[in-house]
């Protein structure tokens, strides 16, 4: 199929990134994390809006419950995490795939990593400590619990030894934490800042200890949005690329932008204080758009492993970085 | 003339496996313009036989023949025991609803229902709903309902059983004032033979259960007639005893079994 | 059980005492940390949190969404239910075929139709209306049946003695007699619509004051939270009230 | 309007048809494609999931847990409500006191409340039957207290008049005047604690009917998503008729 | 010796701002024994009277004095319009519900109940519940009830005034029987002339609102009496006429208002 696009961009290539004759109208699914940055920046900054491409979001609960509408075509773009639903989903049929980065940890400060409950901090300071406590995560057979196995093995402790407590939502893991319910939990910005400012909870160590290249959040794109509207997708890529640029330019360079990037963040997330931007581990975004393509397959042998998937797949076809390649092609790779 | 020709009727009721016999072998013919009243023990058939005239029941054998004499008029309309009156809609809207079924002029309906509003005296109630009436009330409007509709004969079923029996009374005097003008008509079921007295031209006797006619007895007292008239002739009071006794050993029959 | 005219304003004081009292309760409680004040806010921070919001502007904009999801998608699922009940009421074999359907499908929880009212309907506006319209069918359905069913016999017979014809029949005696009943079902239907609106826009809602709730909880801003909870409620108190009113226009004769 | 020997099996062969006749088509449009088989399994593949799951032994457990939970937290949720219920109907400055606030929690969804729920009450068991206990004290509470007030006077006063002291009252004559409207209440308490078992499932569950259907629908195996649906289904439609029977039994003078 | 002694009796309620005046001066005595019948027009105070002897309401002024012989024993037990049996209670435990609210021992209330369900035909149905009685029945637990409690006045608010002229007789008898058999003292509200002839000994005619006493007529007809001889009786057609003539002009009165 990669080749077939191809040859279907090699036809156009003489103008290649010219705006789209008619506004084309991409729909994009999001849970309201940091994560999607990229989307928010290149919509506000106007590069969405170059290609003549109008993008409107959709919100979700979690990233499982955006499948059906990427499937059945209603949004064509999602930002979703890996996880057995995906890959199962696949396996039916599902034609979804994995199109470019939408989030990894930044090395030492992690946006997606350990929590330890105040009153405990000084209990548990090591990977040993973890040993008999409960610890939470949000989804069963997804990334989080990928992370928490790694943790578990990197500390030398057994799954028995501790207590798995699945709970859907981060939100409720502050109230658990609250509450004295649960010890450690795998929590995410801005949550994580927050509640250290509350005294919920403190950072436990850094996930890049053991997970350094774990493929948290992905792009993830309908297969009518990847081959029907190719020229579309294209067009959405390369600007998605630039706001991923321009966040990394500020978060990770410190290029100075006036505080619009930040401005753009707080408008579209949660997080609404401008000023706790500048505290909070962000989101790692490769401005280059590759994956940890290693790191998802990993991933899926951990589920496989547990029993979580049903039926074979074909690895290659999930993940797909032609869009991505193509879009570099036309914009130029990024240097650090 | 005769307007009501009932033969050889009967009436069963399939309850279960079990047959319920309500009415065998009824023969009856009621003259135009008679008033007759039915009475009988209760459970005998009286409702039954009315509904089969109302064509709200099929008979199980038999044949009923109301005479049609006045092809635009409706052959029957019923005055309920109670709660016949409608409570979702207002007096008026109560007294005009068999017009307003036939879909006739609304200057019609207008000018029919306001002149049996004025005929019950309820002219000035005519915009409240049946809740805020009282018993008798009530049944002034069942009764202009079914009289508005001009049909050729009325049924009433115990019109006047949940009365007191000075209200009771007030009706009764109505009713047969209304009556007297129209001449319709009327068979009126009831319990109360002094009602029966009061208002009827023959009087029906009905058996405990299979209702058959055990008496037809005809009431030759001169109209208008009041109460205390009807307390005070000897002649009457004859006829209240005898069917007294009558019905008494009709009604301790059906406790026996 | 004795009416004294003195003691008349009393109960009014009761009442409206109630909440005072439990809102006083709630703010000394939070303020001296009895309940853990970053779970429980204060009622005044709540209400300035509240009046922050309001003045930014966009609350309006969300209890407008939310609003036109709510009546719309109330409207949505009210109409076919009084067909349907009707039709339930008036005709057994309706009744005999609808009715083990209603069976089914009422025990299952809104949370668990989401993804499949997804794939029914998208993600669009359509979709959540149709969220609340299903969740609010079931109990207007079966209300209207059964106010149908127990309309009392007599006036039934009233109607044929009176020849009505099906037309007159429907309007002047199924219809109103249905009413009252058919009125505690969308009473019923109108709690359960704001009971669904935080599910409804679960998919793909970017406003709303359900998505107002959950969004803020997810970033775990508790006062916000809150506010999307009092507005619920307090939405939920007055179409209670306008409900209330509306049927005693409604049905002048009860 | 006329009932004939012959006919009487005809409602009875519709009642039973429906369901069936909604399978086959279903049963159809999922073998011909019409209906997306990924998102509508044929009913034949989710039953063979149901044996499957059922041989593999752990769905009795789901059943067994969410059964506890349902009838542990409906029983904890009717308990007060009827207490509270009975106050209120009762005493009217109870009533006076109570209703406000009934009025204002109950509109709040079970969903938005599952994080208050979750820092009151923690993680447990105990937070799942809060959780469908709070869903199902407010009906029942209502009609407990409808129940009461609408108590026919004249019951009262033959009470007072045959000098019934305060707990013969109460056993004689406002418990069982009230029982048919409150069990009005208990019987849709039960529909919303069915209801609310996939939300009280969210926090911290690992087991049970309610994570079954949203533990499979987000591992995307959605033929064993449908078969935690259908058990919700089969639950509600049992629980009412054991409820009917019930009632028949407490309320033989009906 | 008296019985019941009425003082300067008067009640007003309150309606919103409005006063209604229900019972006026109302000076009475009833002797041990006596069983006397209220008539009046509707609405005339009555059930207010009878419901102030209950205890169930206030008089606003004046007093009421019942005599109490025996300490042991209720004041006064009511029988109701009709709803007065408690539907979730079945036919034995109605009879029973006074007995076992004074809480006396099992085997008393065992035998008591037995007797009056005896006395009122009724023991093979003691295990019903009250919707599958007929109303004639329903009257027989309320009188059945009201007689076991054994108090020292028996108050009955138009008892039967629901039933049908048959039933109603039966059941006039039923209670003459068993009052014969206690004498107690008996205050009975009726709308029926008739039922006050066949029953008392004195009859109480009262005024349209305010109700007053207007008419006290003794009844001294022999015992045991029955619709028969009650009709054939001219002295007893007089009084008919009589007490029907004032009663038919205070009605009329309450009409014009
Ligand atoms: N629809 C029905 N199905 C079965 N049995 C019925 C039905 N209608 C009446 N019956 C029976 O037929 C008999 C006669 O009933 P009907 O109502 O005609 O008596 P009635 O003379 O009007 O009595 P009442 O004086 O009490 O009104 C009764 O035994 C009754 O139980
Ligand atoms: N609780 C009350 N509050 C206000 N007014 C009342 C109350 N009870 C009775 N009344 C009024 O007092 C008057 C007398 O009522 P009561 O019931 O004693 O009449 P009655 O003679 O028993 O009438 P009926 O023959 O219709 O039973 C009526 O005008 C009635 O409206
Ligand atoms: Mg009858
Ligand atoms: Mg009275």
């Amino acid at each position: 199929q990669s080749s077939e696009s191809d040859e279907n961009d090699n036809a156009k290539s003489t103008d290649p990134l010219a705006p789209l004759e008619e506004t084309a109208k991409v729909v994009i699914a999001e849970d309201g994390s940091a994560s999607g940055a990229g989307f928010y920046i290149a919509k506000d900054k106007g590069y969405f809006e170059k290609y003549n491409i109008e993008v409107e979001f959709a919100t979700f609960g979690n990233s499982d419950e955006m499948l059906p509408a990427v499937a059945a075509g209603e949004v064509d773009v999602a930002g979703g995490i890996s996880s057995a639903s995906f890959f199962n989903s696949i396996a039916q049929g599902i034609d979804v795939r994995f199109i470019a980065d939408k989030g990894h940890n930044n090395e030492g400060s992690s946006y997606f990593t350990f929590v330890v409950r105040e009153d405990l901090k000084d209990d548990i300071t090591d990977y040993e400590d973890v040993k008999g406590k409960k610890i939470a995560v949000s989804t069963q057979n997804a990334v989080d619990h990928y992370i928490y196995n790694e943790m578990l093995k990197h500390a030398n402790v057994s799954t028995e030894e501790v207590e798995f407590v699945l709970m859907s939502d981060f939100g409720n893991m502050m109230s658990a934490m609250g509450n004295q319910q649960i010890d450690l939990a795998l929590q995410i910005e801005p949550l994580i800042t927050q509640g250290e400012n509350q005294a919920i909870h403190q950072r436990f160590l850094d996930a890049t200890d053991y997970a350094p290249e774990a493929q948290i959040a992905m792009v993830l794109g309908s297969p009518k949005f990847l081959t029907e509207r190719r020229d579309v997708a294209v067009r959405f890529m390369a600007a998605y690329l630039q706001g991923v640029r321009d966040y990394h330019d500020v978060f990770i360079k410190d290029i100075d932008d006036n505080g619009e990037v930040i401005s753009i963040m707080a408008n579209h997330t949660a997080l609404k204080d401008e000023d706790l931007w500048k505290e909070v581990g962000v989101t790692g975004l490769n401005p280059n758009g590759y994956i940890f393509e290693d790191d998802v397959e990993k991933q899926y042998q951990f589920y496989k492993e547990n029993g979580a998937i049903q039926g074979e797949l074909d690895f290659d076809t999930i993940i797909d970085m032609s869009l991505v390649e193509e879009a570099l092609d036309i914009i130029g790779t990024y240097e650090e | 003339m005769s307007k009501i020709q009932i033969e050889q009727l009967s009436k069963r009721f399939v309850k279960r496996d079990k047959y319920i016999e309500a009415l065998k072998d009824i023969t009856l013919t009621i003259k135009q313009g008679e008033f007759v009243c039915l009475l009988g023990p209760s459970g005998c058939g009286k409702t039954t036989l009315l509904r089969i005239l109302a064509n709200l029941e099929k008979p199980s054998t038999g044949d009923v023949i109301i005479n049609q004499t006045d092809k635009k008029k409706p052959l029957q309309s019923m005055v309920f025991q109670e709660n016949g009156v409608i409570p979702w809609l207002t007096v008026e809207e109560n007294v005009a609803f068999g017009l307003k079924m036939r879909h006739l002029s609304n200057d019609f309906v207008k000018e029919r229902t306001e002149y049996y509003l004025q005929k019950v005296g309820l002219s000035k109630f005519r915009r409240l709903y049946p809740k805020e009436l009282s018993g008798g009330m009530k049944q002034r409007v069942s009764i202009a309902r079914a009289f508005a509709n001009d049909p050729e004969i009325l049924l009433m079923d115990e019109p006047f059983a949940a009365l007191d029996e000075q209200n009771k009374f007030i009706l009764q005097e109505e009713l047969l004032a209304i009556w007297q003008e129209t001449r319709k008509t009327v068979l009126f079921i009831t319990h109360s033979i002094d009602e029966a007295l009061l208002l009827s031209d023959r009087i029906l006797l009905m058996s405990a259960q299979p209702g058959k006619i055990i008496k037809d007895v005809a009431i030759e007292m001169n109209r208008p007639r009041s109460i205390e008239k009807v307390r005070s002739d000897p002649e009457m009071t004859k006829i209240f005893l005898d069917i007294w006794e009558q019905l008494q050993s009709e009604v301790k029959q059906t406790r026996l079994k | 059980m004795f009416k004294k005219l003195k003691t008349q304003s009393l109960p009014q004081l009761i009442t409206i005492s109630s909440p005072i009292f439990l809102l006083l309760l709630w703010e000394i409680c939070s303020q001296y940390a009895l309940l853990d004040p970053r779970f429980f806010p204060a009622p005044t921070l709540i209400l300035t949190t509240l009046i922050q919001m309001a003045e930014s502007g966009n609350l309006f904009e969300h209890i407008y969404i939310s609003l036109t999801r709510i009546i719309l998608g109330f409207a949505l699922g009210v109409i076919p239910a009084i067909c349907i009940g009707l039709l339930m009421g008036m005709y057994k074999y309706f009744r005999h075929f609808f009715s083990p359907i209603i069976m089914i499908f009422m025990p299952i929880p809104t949370l668990a139709m989401l993804p499949i009212i997804l794939i029914l309907f998208g993600i669009g506006e359509f979709s959540k209306m149709i969220t609340i319209a299903i969740s609010v069918f079931f109990p207007v359905a079966i209300n209207t049946a059964a106010g149908v069913a127990n309309i009392d016999r007599i006036y039934l017979d009233v109607a044929k003695n009176y020849h009505a014809n099906a037309k007159d029949f429907f309007f002047k005696i199924a219809l109103p007699g249905s009413l009252p009943v058919m009125l505690e079902g969308i009473q019923m239907g109108q709690a359960i619509a704001l009971l669904t609106i935080v599910a409804a826009e679960m998919i793909g809602a970017t406003s709303g004051i359900g998505y107002l709730i959950w969004m803020n909880y997810k970033a775990f801003l508790l006062p916000q939270m809150y506010v999307g909870l009092i507005l619920i409620s307090f939405f939920g108190y007055f179409f209670s009230l306008l409900l209330r009113g509306f049927e005693r226009k409604l049905l002048p004769w009860k």
